[in-house]
């Protein structure tokens, strides 16, 4: 069997998530934005992945699928949201819809 | 301990895969920044089938990077019609940047911490008799029992068997509502992808759709 | 929990038929446009009116019986119910409201370019189908996936008004703080499963222990509250609140303002109750710092707020901080008894529950009000306080309608408001949080305020020149229907709240 | 349960509310003189209402010994072992306080159908006013705390409505915006009290009973303990917020925007008081509790005097009034807080009478003098408005206490009881001389007005023109001067009633329901319902042996009954010769020199001046009392009204003006850009994550 400690993928995941959460923050396109999220989803992925490898528990490989699926239906959406946004206007920027705030 | 080919092919996907998710951030282009994210999806597809998740590894692949990421494409492409202004230049606020990575690293550092004082940092084998404990019976009487030897190459041969089988009993009630959700969301990108009726006679582009 | 072998028998279809019923209502009111053209109008809301009530009389049916279903994944106890009851009496209501303005033959001059589509109903019964889930959930995926399965119709209806460019910014704003969120959820997930190995709550409760290090699990579960938190706007996870309830159609506001955050805070207790409460020591200072946050923020930024949407969403925001209050108790109340199958659920969360029973018609009401309200010419996003000047002069009848919703919200005696917040601080001041209590009651007096800056400029000032109010808000029966449906909620609860109270008592942690 | 008269007292809260909803509803559309009758009609029934009480309470035999009677009417909060019913508590404090409500209120409404008679809104104004007699009725017949806090609620939000009535006047929104306030930080304590009284153990129910006979328990192992003291000062907190005392007074003062009428009916005779009722009404739960009552003792005298500087040179007749009834509330609490309960309902009682003919009175001068409330403008008013003059003169003579009018008995015993309780308590003495300055305030300031508004010349041509007002509102005017006068009699005190063979009838009709307990003295289980176990007894009709009771309680009264004599009399006379002199200052320094047309009462002074002038040379009089009496008064006023504007006015608008800055701070994190947003989710994400670990590491 493996011999890479858990510890490796686990805190590789942290990182990917990480990583993934200051994209939402740093990025104005709303696309990436979106891409970024997908990135920590991806990173959530691995750990249970990961923890059902080293648990042995089978779950973590179904939880895992189920939230590929969430995933999924977010982009559908999402996708549709930057669409129906974005379609009239020149720029694809985030900060731009700011209508309404205080 | 010494060092294994695992090891070393875990060190250079996670390499690829960190470098690639940063590059992600950085690059200029949006679309090269989606084909980092494949890149990066691609990277993980490997490691899942270094962790035995044969199923899902091809799931990530045919998913994700297949189906998701050419939708991200796509809109992508949509928006970069010529005479569209390139939005990779918008430039970000410092202190976002700077406040972004900072509560990243603090966040990283405090997970990473919770592995180290959890204690099962050095987790390799399949815990030994002993570690297994409250958490293993329960669940030791139950189909998916902690892997033997042979129950643990027979799981390696029929992953997706297993996988899918977990789906349609125990977790048939999950599994279903992700049916619902994702009908759900193909209804919402229906609506939402409708050109908006003409502000002006908002009632009668109403009328019009059904 | 023996065998593992799949059986139809392990599924308890009585438990899980509210969720079918609805779930089959959606695929016919999602056909049924295109069988029935433009008749669709008129028998898709009532497709999905019949379809609510045969889940009511169906969630009625399994009262008392405590059935669960899927191992124990799914349980319709009492509690469930209960919140189950209160989903399907919203949605109820906002779909009447809807078909008020939607049908053609009952249409008023619509200033939100409202809900053309018939899709609105699928996307509704989608929401009440993942609230269901979510107050029935015990186990943290199943619960994640129905936090999806109503998180995502949400983010469309939100933005379904296209005309409107705050509609969609709202969408936008709500889908991408969403989803971040339920990262952050997600992650907790996995980490409470690295930790325990498994995701029912009993396993979890099972598994933990106030005493071990177990770092992994203590980081997941502040990850779960984040997405928790986020849904039902929490400080800080709440800035996502106001922008989207000033954006999206006022009846989703009302309805995300109501429903999500009954759904939000069944599946907190649930969670916190049944799954971490050993960790109760580890967990309540979090909360209770969070909890006096959220009302304080709350309230502190409704005060100078003068757009009524982005007022009453401050002021939903300070209600869940009071709500959080029952967490604590529960929390104190089961990490010291234990929890048991069966057991009566205790006061808080008959307190919890009476509260939200409360607050949600109080503030669904108030937002079919201001839906009613809208003029032909202006967005709902755009009302001000100053619009709605003088208005017991015009409309005494509405005036005094949305008083009354004020009034609940702010917590006058004989309305449910009163009541809820009595029973909420009694409970918790008997379980030792003299200090978060005083804060709460510090914060509802000064919440008084902004309730009130509304009633005084309804009552006591005169209307603008030129009317910014919609003229002849329709005289329809159906919104008539709705608001005096909320009106006598509110009254019922807060002069006769015994029935309730009787039938919160019977209300039992489930078996 | 077997039906009772009594159970008619539901009948009494119902009627204005029906007044309310039929008005309120309907009233736009009615005539106006069908609103004029139906509202003053449902008051004047819950009156006799009132009344019928009364009769059946003196006479029932299962009710002889002053037993409370509850009157159930329905189960409101019912959740575990808690219940409060939404039920009636009859018993001579409630009586009391039911009829000075609607009787009062009856007049005010008959006078305000001509007050209002050119008003377009009046049926809302009826409405409202309705409404706030039905809430007054809640408050004070409730037999429980939270049904209390209904009516509680309930006058507060009519007082607000009704200040704001006249919604063209922004200074009336503020007004009313400042009431509310203020009221819901009182609101606040009653709240806190009522939590902590259903937290703790010690209390099984929210019952008025039940508190104080549970009190009575409690006190004999927990005499003035922190918890205790703590529940009073808290209820006591929501005392001076809606009896506007220090340092919650400040909205009454600005509430005079609102009709006079209703300044005289809310803001003088009923809402103000409740917080006096309130604590009449928990006797028993302040009488063990020793420093809370020092402290409302201290808080009411502080108040009476400083209001009565305030009132001293002001000049809008209302405002005048306003902090004179200030003032008076702070003598009410000062009877409350040396533990004469009674007389803090006595002095309730003839104040009620003769401050809302003072502000009728207000009221008819200020029509008369077409809307001006300035008294440097009038002057002279007595000739042209002789009914308001004498009325006004009545009520005056009342609230300084001249003696054998109202105001000098219920005073009187005021003064009497903060002097035996100096006796008890050395530096109480201190209050008492407060109290007797503030006397000799008292009746300067009201002569002063007296003086300045109706004698003398005119000095405007709006005074030359003013005139009587219409009969519906003078008679009103004369029915409580009649009030204002006899109103004293009721309670004679000992030194007088004794040798005539005369009881004190209001005392021993109050005394078993709002008497100082006494713990180290008397026994668990005595005098005012005994126990609460026997009050569900009562409940059931069945008579208790009240004879016992009644003999106790009065065994208790007695204490009073045996002060010597020739100190009583002392008393009697320092209090009037206090009176005198403020009224003899106020005529000096603001005398006349007309004096051939002046009415009777001037010429009178006139006589005490020739005294004077007798005595001493008039420029050294008036020397004297510029440098000792009048310049100190000026500064004394000038300080308090410093104080009142900047340091109580300022802390409370500067409060308001802090949360509104932080608000506005807080609500700049709203800045609406998504990515904050994410970033505020993300800092909280890792702030939680860190304080669960914290607490795991210290736990």
């Amino acid at each position: 069997m493996t011999d890479v400690p858990m510890f490796y993928y686990t805190t590789l995941a942290a990182l990917l998530f990480s990583i993934g959460a200051v994209g939402v923050i740093v990025k104005r396109n709303p696309i990436l934005i979106f891409m970024s999220i997908e990135l920590m989803l991806n990173a959530v992925n691995l750990s249970f992945i990961t923890y059902s490898r080293y648990l042995h528990f089978l779950e973590g490989q179904v939880y895992a699928f189920l939230l590929i699926t969430v995933a999924a239906a977010e982009v559908a959406v999402g996708l549709a949201i930057i669409v129906a946004l974005f379609r009239s206007k020149r720029e694809v920027d985030v900060d731009a819809a700011s209508l309404m705030k205080e | 301990m010494a060092i294994s080919f695992e090891i070393v092919f875990f060190g250079v996907f996670a390499g690829i895969a960190v470098i690639l998710a940063i590059m992600m951030l950085s690059v200029k282009s949006p679309v090269h920044a989606a084909l980092c994210l494949v890149g990066v999806m691609i990277m993980l597809a490997i490691l899942y089938l270094m962790l035995h998740a044969y199923f899902l590894s091809v799931v990530q692949i045919v998913v994700y990077a297949g189906a998701v990421m050419v939708l991200f494409l796509f809109v992508i492409m949509f928006f970069y019609s010529p005479g569209a202004s390139d939005p990779s230049r918008m430039s970000v606020h410092f202190t976002h940047i700077a406040g972004a990575i900072i509560l990243a690293v603090i966040l990283l550092a405090v997970i990473t911490g919770s592995f180290l004082l959890s204690g099962n940092v050095s987790l390799t084998e399949k815990p030994s008799a002993a570690q297994m404990t409250d958490i293993e019976k329960p669940i030791a009487e139950t189909s998916e029992a902690p892997l033997t030897e042979e129950t643990s190459r027979m799981i390696e041969k029929q992953n997706p068997q297993l996988v899918g089988r977990m789906l349609f009993t125990k977790y048939l009630l999950p599994f279903e509502l992700t049916s619902l959700l994702l009908l759900a969301a193909m209804v919402g990108a229906v609506v939402l992808a409708r050109r908006s009726p003409p502000a002006e006679a908002g009632s009668a582009g109403g009328d019009g759709n059904d | 929990m023996t065998s593992m072998e799949f059986s139809p028998q392990t599924i308890d279809f009585t438990a899980i038929m509210p969720i079918i019923i609805i779930s089959a209502g959606i695929l016919v009111t999602l056909l049924l446009p295109f069988a029935a053209k433009g008749r669709a109008k008129i028998i898709n809301p009532l497709v999905a009116l019949i379809v609510l009530l045969a889940a009511f009389i169906s969630s009625a049916r399994i009262w008392d019986l405590g059935r669960a279903s899927f191992d124990g994944m799914y349980t319709a106890d009492n509690a469930t119910l209960f919140a189950s009851f209160i989903f399907i009496i919203v949605a109820f209501i906002t779909v009447i409201a809807i078909t008020a303005r939607y049908c053609p033959f009952l249409r008023s001059p619509d200033g939100e370019g409202l809900f053309a589509s018939p899709e609105v109903f699928p996307l509704m019964l989608t929401v009440v189908v993942g609230a269901i889930v979510m107050s029935a959930s015990r186990n943290l995926i199943l619960t994640f996936l129905a936090i999806e399965t109503l998180s995502i119709p949400l983010y469309v209806l939100a933005g379904m008004n296209l005309s409107s460019e705050r509609s969609k910014e709202a969408s936008l704003k709500y889908f991408l703080t969403g989803a971040f969120a339920s990262g952050f959820l997600a992650y907790g997930i996995s980490l409470i499963y690295g930790a325990v190995g498994k995701l029912g709550y009993h396993a979890i409760l099972d598994a933990c222990s106030p005493t071990a290090a177990d770092y992994t699990l203590y980081a997941g579960l502040a990850l779960v509250a984040v997405g928790f938190g986020f849904k039902v706007a929490l400080v800080p996870f709440h800035a996502w609140v106001p922008d989207v309830y000033q954006g999206s159609p006022a009846l989703i506001s009302g309805f995300m303002a109501s429903l999500v955050k009954a759904a939000g805070f069944t599946a907190i207790l649930r969670f916190f109750g049944e799954g971490i409460v050993p960790l109760y020591g580890i967990w309540w200072v979090a909360i209770a710092i969070i909890a006096a946050l959220t009302m304080t923020v709350g309230n502190l930024m409704a005060l100078n707020q003068i757009v009524l949407k982005r007022l009453l969403a401050y002021s939903s925001i300070a209600h869940a901080g009071y709500l959080l209050l029952a967490v604590l108790i529960i929390g104190k109340e089961w990490s010291e008894k234990g929890v048991t199958a069966g057991a009566p659920l205790g006061d808080a969360m008959q307190c919890a529950f009476f509260y939200l029973a409360g607050y949600v018609f109080a503030i669904i009401g108030s937002f079919a009000i201001i839906w009613w309200l809208t003029p032909s010419d202006k967005e709902g996003a755009l009302l001000e306080i100053d619009d709605v000047r003088g208005l017991n002069d015009r409309h005494p009848l509405h005036a005094a309608l949305f008083a009354l919703f004020l009034f609940s919200l702010a917590g006058f005696p004989i309305t449910a408001g009163f009541l809820g917040k009595f029973f909420l601080f009694a409970s918790a001041l008997s379980h030792g949080f003299i200090l978060l209590v005083v804060f709460a009651l510090l914060n509802a007096v000064l919440s008084a305020y902004y309730y009130l800056k509304i009633i005084v400029a309804m009552y006591m000032k005169s209307a603008p020149e030129h009317a910014s109010l919609c003229e002849e808000p329709s005289p329809n029966p159906w919104i008539y229907a709705v608001v005096w449906t909320c009106t006598l909620a509110t009254l019922w609860l807060g002069i006769i709240p015994a029935s309730i109270l009787g039938l919160l008592g019977s209300v039992s942690v489930g078996g | 349960m077997e039906m009772n008269l009594l159970d008619l007292v539901g009948l009494a809260i119902a009627f204005p509310l029906l007044g309310t909803l039929i008005l309120g509803l309907f009233g736009r559309f009615m005539p106006r003189i069908a609103v004029s009758i139906i509202a003053p009609a449902t008051v004047g029934l819950s009156f006799i209402i009132g009344l019928i009480t009364l009769f059946v309470y003196r006479t029932d035999s299962a009710l002889i010994g002053g037993q409370p009677y509850v009157s159930y009417l329905f189960t409101w909060i019912q959740s575990g072992d808690f219940t409060a019913n939404f039920s009636l508590l009859i018993d001579p404090l409630s009586i009391t306080m039911m009829l000075i409500v609607t009787g009062v209120s009856f007049i005010i409404h008959v006078y305000s159908i001509g007050y209002m008679a050119h008003d377009k809104d009046h049926a809302r104004f009826f409405a409202y006013l309705n409404l706030f007699v039905g809430a007054m009725l809640i408050l004070v017949l409730a037999s429980s705390l939270p049904v209390m806090f209904i009516g509680w609620e309930g006058v507060g939000l009519c007082s607000y409505l009704l200040i704001g009535f006249w919604y063209e006047k922004a200074s009336a929104n503020i007004a009313g915006m400042k009431a509310f306030v203020v009221n819901r930080i009182g609101d606040f304590g009653v709240l806190i009290a009522m939590f902590m009284l259903f937290a703790s153990e010690n209390f099984v129910s929210l019952e008025f009973l039940d508190i104080n006979g549970a009190a009575r328990i409690f006190g004999e192992t927990n005499y003035n303990s922190p918890f205790i003291i703590a529940v009073c000062l808290f209820l006591f907190l929501g005392a001076t917020g809606k009896s506007a005392q220090i340092p919650l007074y400040i909205w009454l003062p600005d509430a005079m925007e609102g009709p006079t009428p209703v300044s005289a009916l809310i803001h003088a005779a009923t809402m103000v008081t409740a917080g006096v009722y309130m604590l009449a009404r928990l006797n028993v739960l302040f009488s063990i509790a020793p420093t809370a009552m020092l402290v409302v003792a201290v808080i009411g005298c502080a108040t009476a005097f400083f209001a009565a500087t305030i009132a001293l040179s002001q000049v809008d007749i209302k405002r005048v009034l306003a902090y004179s009834t200030v003032s008076q509330l702070g003598y009410m609490f000062l009877a409350c807080g040396v533990g004469a309960f009674w007389v803090g309902i006595f002095h309730l009682m003839t104040h009620a009478f003769f401050k809302a003919l003072l502000f009728l009175g207000a009221g008819s001068v200020i029509h008369g003098m077409s809307d001006d409330q300035d008294i440097r403008n009038m002057g002279g008013l007595a000739k042209r408005m002789p009914v308001t003059y004498w009325t006004f003169l009545v009520a005056a003579l009342a609230i300084a206490g001249v003696p054998f009018f109202s105001g000098f008995f219920s005073k009187d015993e005021i003064l009497a009881s903060t002097f035996w309780f100096g006796a008890e308590f050395p530096s109480g003495k201190i209050l008492y001389v407060i109290a007797l300055i503030t006397a000799f305030m008292t009746a300067f300031y009201m002569f002063r007005l007296v003086i300045r508004t109706f004698l003398g010349k005119p000095v405007t041509e709006k005074a030359k023109k003013a005139h009587e007002s219409p009969r519906v509102m003078t008679i009103p005017l004369i029915i409580l001067a009649v009030l204002a006068f006899v109103g004293g009699y009721v309670a004679l005190p000992h030194v007088i009633s004794g040798p005539l063979g005369y009881s004190n009838p209001l005392e021993q009709f109050l005394k078993p329901a709002a008497q100082t307990y006494q713990i180290s003295e008397h026994p668990v289980g005595e005098a005012y319902g005994v126990a609460s176990a026997e009050y569900v007894e009562t409940i059931e009709g069945v008579s208790v042996e009240g004879e016992d009771v009644i003999h106790e309680a009065a065994g208790h009264g007695e204490d009073e009954a045996h002060h010597p004599a020739d100190i009583s009399w002392y008393l009697i006379l320092a209090s009037i010769v206090f009176a005198g002199l403020g009224i003899w200052g106020a005529y000096l320094y603001f005398r006349m020199t007309d004096w051939a047309k002046l009415p009777a009462l001037s010429r009178l002074i006139r006589r005490l001046q020739i005294v004077n002038d007798w005595s001493l040379k008039k420029w050294f009089v008036d020397e004297l009392y510029q440098y000792t009496i009048v310049e100190p008064g000026k500064v004394l006023a000038q300080i308090s009204l410093i104080f009142d504007q900047v340091v109580v006015d300022g802390i409370v608008n500067g409060t308001a003006g802090f949360f509104a800055f932080v608000g506005d701070r807080i609500r700049r994190f709203q800045t609406g850009i998504v990515r904050e947003y994410a970033l505020g989710i993300l800092l909280g994400a890792v702030s939680v994550v860190i304080i669960v670990f914290i607490t795991r590491m210290v736990l």
